[in-house]
């Protein structure tokens, strides 16, 4: 990465850069403006009206309230330019695209363990294609760590005990910084490494090339056996005394207490770690807690392991939706020992 | 009037505030509002070394990219303490407790605070809370960040969390008792004839000051000793084990923090505008609007905090409300900076240091501002936040402006304190040396801020070299440029010539009376009947002997004294 | 001084007054109504109790407009620290509501 | 020397401090400073109360479940006591303004005395807690937050914890670190209450109070209502909220 001291941005490489700095010029034009307003202002008056005899008293200026509003209000209708700007990139790069490939990455006190949806684990090093969309999934092992790609400009904080998520659509191959960008400890500053910005078809010898590894998705396969998930839920999640799994992502799930929500990998995680905290609708709250027993990691391969679920033709609504034919033996109705 | 009435002491009987007691007891029991201020500034500007020190191995360490002077747990520290000790026990009280405590009561025409031993009880906390912490570095330090990050600094860090806490703790106390006794104090006391928009701009900014202590600091302590037994007893409500959410702790800490850059922002905007005024003689342009605009930012502070977790996983919508919000809280801080440049339309403005120090104030309090609003607009924050771009920013705002119109204040009273000048050159000569030294220190970091240096990086990307190596260049210009007034003051306590009771010839409270003032201030309770910034009219002004008649010591030296 | 000083009877009333919020509110606990009903019945009751302190105990309803003010600005204060939090929380999809 | 010249003293009383013009000045000025500290007490409690309202609507089950487990009784005695207490205490302001000595101090040492009870109340319920282990995190040596938890069906045993659906011992873990944490500083707070008034107690039986100078009685009065406003909420939020669920 060459660089030149007149440089004032770094390398624009994904599709949203070229708008931050768009942004960014202008928010700098107008600070030059007006600090150059200011102080040519400044130093004109401070010249022109210079004190000239020791004892002079200037006549009183009285306050002027077109002068006041005129600037509140250009200055105010400025800010709400960079206000409605700034915040529209923002908004938009919020909603991550459906037909985004998806990336795992785990922090830890110092490192990036980053997997693929293929399998390819790395370390400090995040290969990607040029053009095509990809969603980061992240979560930390220890404390919060921050993912910041400075060329593609973003960044979001990686949080335990949660996964967050942020996108991009690399434009230029080449190799780029990758910071942790929240301080961390001890070796916060070497929490970096780089972000390798490839052809699509050379990204896909690459991916090949590495191809020996499990795929989070089959590793999540095998941890649904291990932990017995499947006695619950089948062998492809296709439900038992559990609810269906296949195509939960995205799925309204209706709660006993009467609420719904859409699953996403939060609902999903604390399912697995606590999952009587919002219990389906028509099942029993008898799921046991795996808390303490799956790692971030082996959470984020089980929840790669249920997207990839087919949802089979012959599902049962009943498992889902609220249906008053089914009987169910919700929370309330369980027979608790009365105190008084 | 129109010629200012003074509530002197007769010359007769000149004893001051001063020289009224003697004896180191004279000063730690001391319940004179005066002599308190001069305790603060005392261990204020300790503080302010030892945090200058930590700034002074941060910049050497970042002078070249691999962290070869210091280790990477030494930098961390250094950064921490540098941040903790300069906000809190530096910028925090800087201006309310010296010059602030000083002031008000005079400016106002008031014999003292209205709970002078609650004064001198906020400064033996500020104390304790200060010894507290530098035990705490001395055993080993601190290396959260000033920031106090959960579950970083409940789970994950070996050092000395809990103590620093506490000692931060302690010394929020020392804030909201200074602010209790302003709020009183400006309520209850003023002097007859000093109605509310009589009050000289100095007043109204440290009143809405400490609105924004008693109202902020409450929750920073409350939060802080959550995060200390939460680290004690291994769980606690910011934990994810538990179920507990460490972004609270951001909130809870940004209720706080934010508008507490407006308890450092607020005085200095004060201090500019007595120097703005009075330097250039004409009274506040549009006085109501830069008054209410202190209220403004005082309220509006508080709606703004979340401009600080765009990043940390807070939601999009409460992003954008947060930043709408920050947008908001500009346009004060505009109005301000316009009517202080409209003040100087047709004055007569002196080049003296402390106009120096103001004007300096307006034009990099701008540049930091404006940049504030790069980091509101939340795109751009995406990618500057956490980065140089940030740091830039608040020392703009910090170093800048407060700092700048710290010391503008500091020699604009300095005669009234001490009853000595300064050296008007050196003072000149210094000021300048400051704003070169600052600028070259700090205008580089918006670039290599963009460019994706992150902060709290002990080691760097060579390409970031010609950036950190014209900041510390910078720094050590600016590190002399704040010696060298450090050493003349001091200097002129001694060996300074004996200042007038109204050395620059001004209307306001404090100058009519003598200097260094009497213990209790004026010789009889003042009768105020004019405007604030009310300046004699020119024919009067200028026959000298009307001041000696008025009991005032004139020399014929053109005002300011000479170089 | 223009002090006010209560009569005797209206502090026995406002004790009285409290000691049946107290009993209102063990009483409603134990109840089961529907939905977030025990919360609210709760919480009023804990708001009317509070306010008849900072009337009557306080003396605020006698006190000058200052004291008003500086006391709701408390109250304004902490709605603001509430509001804008949960305006996160709430988006974040924290409360399933 | 001008004009607009001393405005002379009144006859002053004794108590009046120099930097003051007249007793209401410093009077005002003494009522103001107590409510702007108490405005600093609102937001101090605050964050506690907004932590509290978070994570009881995240964690309901787990916060009713922990609830449960306090004890009603003594809570709700304790909030008798309290108020009682607030009610001695502005019969004591009420007595000073009158300036009736003997009331005065009788209001007071009963102030201190339900105060004392409340705070003793008080280490009975956490010497309970204590007991079944409660006590959140690692916290007391030798006695980590470790309860027993009762399972469904088993008869009712007060000592062991009894989880709603939904709950889990890491949330209840959590509901009782924010308790104590509410009732750790409510109670250091009667403490302080208690000193002020036992200095108090102590001039007002020098004779100090009377109608014209009370202003320290009434100071300290607006402070002790305060703490009691704090427990009006906390006794609901911590021991009530929840409880109608423990018959279900
Ligand atoms: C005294 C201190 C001070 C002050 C006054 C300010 C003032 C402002 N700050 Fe700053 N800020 C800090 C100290 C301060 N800040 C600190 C210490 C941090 C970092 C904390 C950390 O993480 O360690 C920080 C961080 C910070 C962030 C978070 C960045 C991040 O971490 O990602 C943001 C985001 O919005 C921000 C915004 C603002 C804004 C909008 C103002 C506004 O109030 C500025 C208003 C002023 C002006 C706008 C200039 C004057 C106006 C004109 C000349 C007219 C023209 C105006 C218009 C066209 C609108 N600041
Ligand atoms: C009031 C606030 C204040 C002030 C005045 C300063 C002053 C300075 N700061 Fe500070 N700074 C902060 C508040 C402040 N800072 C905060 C809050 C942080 C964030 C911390 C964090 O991330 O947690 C920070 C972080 C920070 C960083 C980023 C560190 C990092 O992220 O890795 C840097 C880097 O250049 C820096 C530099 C400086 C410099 C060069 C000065 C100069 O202006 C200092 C000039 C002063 C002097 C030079 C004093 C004179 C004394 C001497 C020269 C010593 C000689 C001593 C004797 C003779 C006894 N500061
Ligand atoms: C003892 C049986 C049992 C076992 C073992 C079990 N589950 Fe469940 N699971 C349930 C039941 C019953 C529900 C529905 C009630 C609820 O939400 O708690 C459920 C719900 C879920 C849900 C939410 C589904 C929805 O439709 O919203 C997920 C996700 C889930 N389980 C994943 C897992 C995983 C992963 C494992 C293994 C690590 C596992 N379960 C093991 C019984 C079980
Ligand atoms: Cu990870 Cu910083
Ligand atoms: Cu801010």
């Amino acid at each position: 990465m060459q660089t030149s001291w007149i440089q004032f941005a770094p390398e624009s490489a994904s599709t949203v850069s070229g708008k931050v700095d768009a942004l960014y010029f202008y928010l700098s034009g107008v600070t030059l403006f007006f600090t150059l307003l200011i102080s040519g202002v400044i130093i004109f008056f401070v010249i022109k009206y210079r004190r000239r005899t020791p004892f002079e008293i200037p006549q009183p200026v009285a306050g002027s309230h077109r002068l006041e509003a005129l600037w509140s209000v250009i200055p105010f209708l400025i800010a709400m330019s960079m206000f409605v700007w700034g915040a529209q990139i923002y908004f938009e790069n919020s909603r991550p695209p459906k037909n985004a490939n998806e990336i795992y990455v785990v922090g830890k006190q110092w490192m990036w363990k980053i997997q693929h949806s293929t399998g390819q684990r790395e370390i400090n090093e995040l290969h990607v294609p040029a053009g095509r969309k990809i969603r980061l999934i992240m979560t930390s092992e220890d404390t919060i760590h921050d993912f910041f790609i400075p060329a593609f400009r973003i960044k979001a904080d990686v949080l335990p005990g949660k996964y967050t998520t942020q996108w991009f659509e690399a434009t230029k191959p080449g190799t780029y910084h990758l910071f942790c960008a929240e301080y961390c400890g001890m070796n916060h500053s070497g929490m970096i490494g780089s972000v390798v910005v490839m052809q699509p078809s050379d990204f896909d010898n690459w991916l090949s090339g590495n191809a020996s590894q499990q795929s989070p998705a089959v590793a999540g396969q095998q941890l649904f056996q291990s932990l017995g998930c499947v006695s619950c839920h089948g062998a492809n999640g296709e439900g038992g005394r559990g609810p269906t799994l296949a195509g939960l992502f995205g799925r309204k799930v209706f709660l006993t207490n009467g609420q719904t929500l859409v699953a996403d990998e939060a609902y999903v995680r604390e399912s697995i770690e606590n999952p009587s905290a919002k219990v389906v609708n028509g099942f029993n709250p008898i799921m046991p807690t795996f808390q303490g027993q799956v790692t971030p990691e082996q959470l984020i391969q089980i929840m790669s392991f249920i997207k990839s679920l087919q949802v089979s033709g012959a599902q049962t609504p009943a498992a889902t939706a609220p249906s008053p034919t089914v009987q169910a033996p919700g929370a309330k109705a369980t027979p608790q020992p009365n105190r008084q | 009037m129109k010629e200012f009435e003074t509530f002197e002491t007769p010359t007769a009987a000149r004893v001051n505030y001063l020289n009224a007691e003697y004896g180191l007891k004279s000063w730690l029991l001391t319940k004179d509002h005066k002599r308190i201020a001069l305790l603060y500034l005392g261990s204020i500007s300790v503080f302010f070394f030892i945090g200058g020190l930590y700034a002074l191995f941060i910049r050497l360490e970042l002078l070249t990219p691999q962290g070869d002077l210091l280790s990477s747990t030494t930098y961390n520290k250094v950064f921490t303490q540098h941040g903790i000790i300069m906000i809190f026990f530096f910028l925090i009280p800087s201006i309310p407790a010296t010059l602030g405590n000083f002031l008000v009561p005079m400016m106002i025409g008031a014999k003292d605070l209205a709970f002078p031993r609650i004064n001198l009880l906020s400064w033996y906390i500020y104390l304790l809370g200060g010894i507290v912490t530098i035990w705490a570095l001395l055993a080993g330090g601190v290396d959260t960040g000033w920031t106090f990050y959960a579950p970083y600094s409940t789970t994950f860090s070996n050092s000395y969390v809990v103590a620093t806490g506490v000692g931060v703790f302690i010394s929020g106390f020392s804030s909201i008792l200074t602010g209790l006794n302003f709020i009183v104090t400006i309520h209850t006391m003023r002097a007859p004839g000093m109605t509310w928009f009589r009050l000289p701009l100095f007043i109204w900014s440290h009143y809405a000051t400490s609105l924004i202590m008693i109202l902020g600091t409450p929750v920073i302590a409350i939060t802080i000793l959550l995060l200390a037994f939460e680290r004690i007893s291994h769980v606690g409500i910011f934990d994810p084990a538990n179920g507990g959410d460490p972004v609270l702790f951001q909130h809870l800490f940004w209720f706080y923090s934010h508008p507490a850059v407006y308890i450092m922002v607020l005085p200095a905007m004060g201090v500019t505008s007595e120097l703005i005024a009075n330097f250039s003689r004409k009274n506040v342009f549009g006085y109501k609007f830069v008054a209410f605009s202190s209220l403004a930012i005082a309220v509006f502070g508080f709606l703004v905090w979340g401009h600080h977790l765009f990043v940390a996983s807070q939601s999009v919508y409460a992003g954008m409300i947060f930043s709408f919000l920050s947008f908001a809280v500009a346009i004060p801080s505009a109005i301000k900076v316009f009517n202080w440049t409209a003040t100087l339309f047709k004055g007569s403005i002196s080049y003296d240091t402390p106009m120096l120090y103001g004007l300096g104030f307006i034009g990099l309090f701008t540049v930091g501002g404006m940049t504030g609003l790069f980091l509101a607009s939340l795109a751009v924050d995406v990618h500057v936040s956490d980065t140089y771009f940030v740091v830039a920013h608040f020392h703009y705002i910090m170093v800048g402006g407060t700092l700048l119109a710290y010391l503008g204040g500091l020699h604009y009273w300095w005669p009234k304190i001490t009853g000595r000048m300064y050296p008007e050159g050196w003072g000149r000569f210094s000021a300048l040396v400051v704003f070169v030294g600052f600028n070259l220190t700090f205008l580089p970091q918006f670039v290599a801020g963009y460019l994706g240096m992150p902060r709290r990086y002990h080691a760097y990307p060579p390409e970031f070299q010609v950036f950190n190596v014209l900041s510390t260049a910078g720094a050590s210009v600016l590190g002399v440029g704040l010696i060298i007034p450090f050493v003349y003051l001091l200097w002129s306590m001694r060996y300074g010539k004996h200042a007038e009771a109204n050395p620059w010839h001004l209307p306001g409270l404090e100058w009519r009376t003598s200097s260094p003032p009497p213990t209790e201030n004026f010789f009889a309770t003042p009768v105020v009947t004019w405007e604030a910034y009310e300046f004699a009219p020119p024919e009067e002004m200028q026959v000298i002997g009307k001041f000696r008649e008025a009991g005032l010591e004139v020399t014929d030296a053109p005002i300011g004294g000479q170089p | 001084m223009s002090e006010h000083i209560v009569s005797l009877r209206v502090y026995v009333t406002i004790f009285l007054a409290l000691m049946a919020g107290t009993a209102l509110t063990v009483w409603a606990g134990l109840q089961d109504f529907p939905g977030q009903l025990n919360v609210i019945i709760a919480m009023t009751i804990a708001v009317v109790k509070a306010t008849l302190v900072v009337l009557y105990f306080m003396h605020v309803r006698y006190s000058s407009r200052l004291i008003w003010v500086v006391f709701t600005s408390a109250l304004f204060w902490l709605a603001i620290l509430f509001t804008f939090t949960f305006s996160d929380y709430w988006t974040r999809g924290w409360f399933q509501i | 020397m001008a004009e607009g010249l001393a405005i002379e003293h009144e006859v002053s009383h004794p108590a009046l401090q120099h930097h003051f013009e007249n007793m209401e000045q410093q009077r005002e000025a003494g009522a103001l400073g107590m409510w702007v500290f108490l405005v600093t007490e609102i937001m101090f409690f605050g964050g506690m109360f907004l932590a509290y309202t978070l994570y009881r609507t995240q964690y309901p089950a787990a916060f009713a479940s922990a609830s449960n487990h306090l004890d009603l009784t003594l809570g709700a005695v304790n909030t008798v006591v309290l108020i009682l207490s607030s009610f001695t205490m502005a019969l004591a302001v009420y007595s000073a303004q009158l300036g009736r000595r003997r009331n005065q101090i009788i209001c007071l040492l009963a102030t201190i005395t339900l105060g004392l009870t409340f705070l003793g109340i008080k280490a009975v319920e956490y010497h309970d807690k204590y007991e079944d282990s409660l006590i959140p995190g690692r916290l007391i040596p030798g006695r980590p937050f470790n309860p027993e938890v009762q399972e469904h069906g088993t008869p009712y045993d007060k000592h062991k914890l009894h989880l709603l659906p939904g709950a889990t011992v890491k949330n209840v873990e959590m509901f009782y670190w924010i308790y104590f944490a509410m009732t750790g500083m409510h109670a250091i707070h009667m403490i302080i209450g208690v000193g002020l008034l036992s200095v108090i107690l102590f001039f007002a039986w020098r004779g100090r109070y009377g109608p014209e100078y009370h202003n320290p009685v009434e100071i300290s009065g607006l402070y002790w209502h305060f703490v009691d406003i704090i427990w009006i909420f906390l006794f609901p939020l911590l021991y009530l909220l929840g409880r109608h669920l423990e018959h279900l």
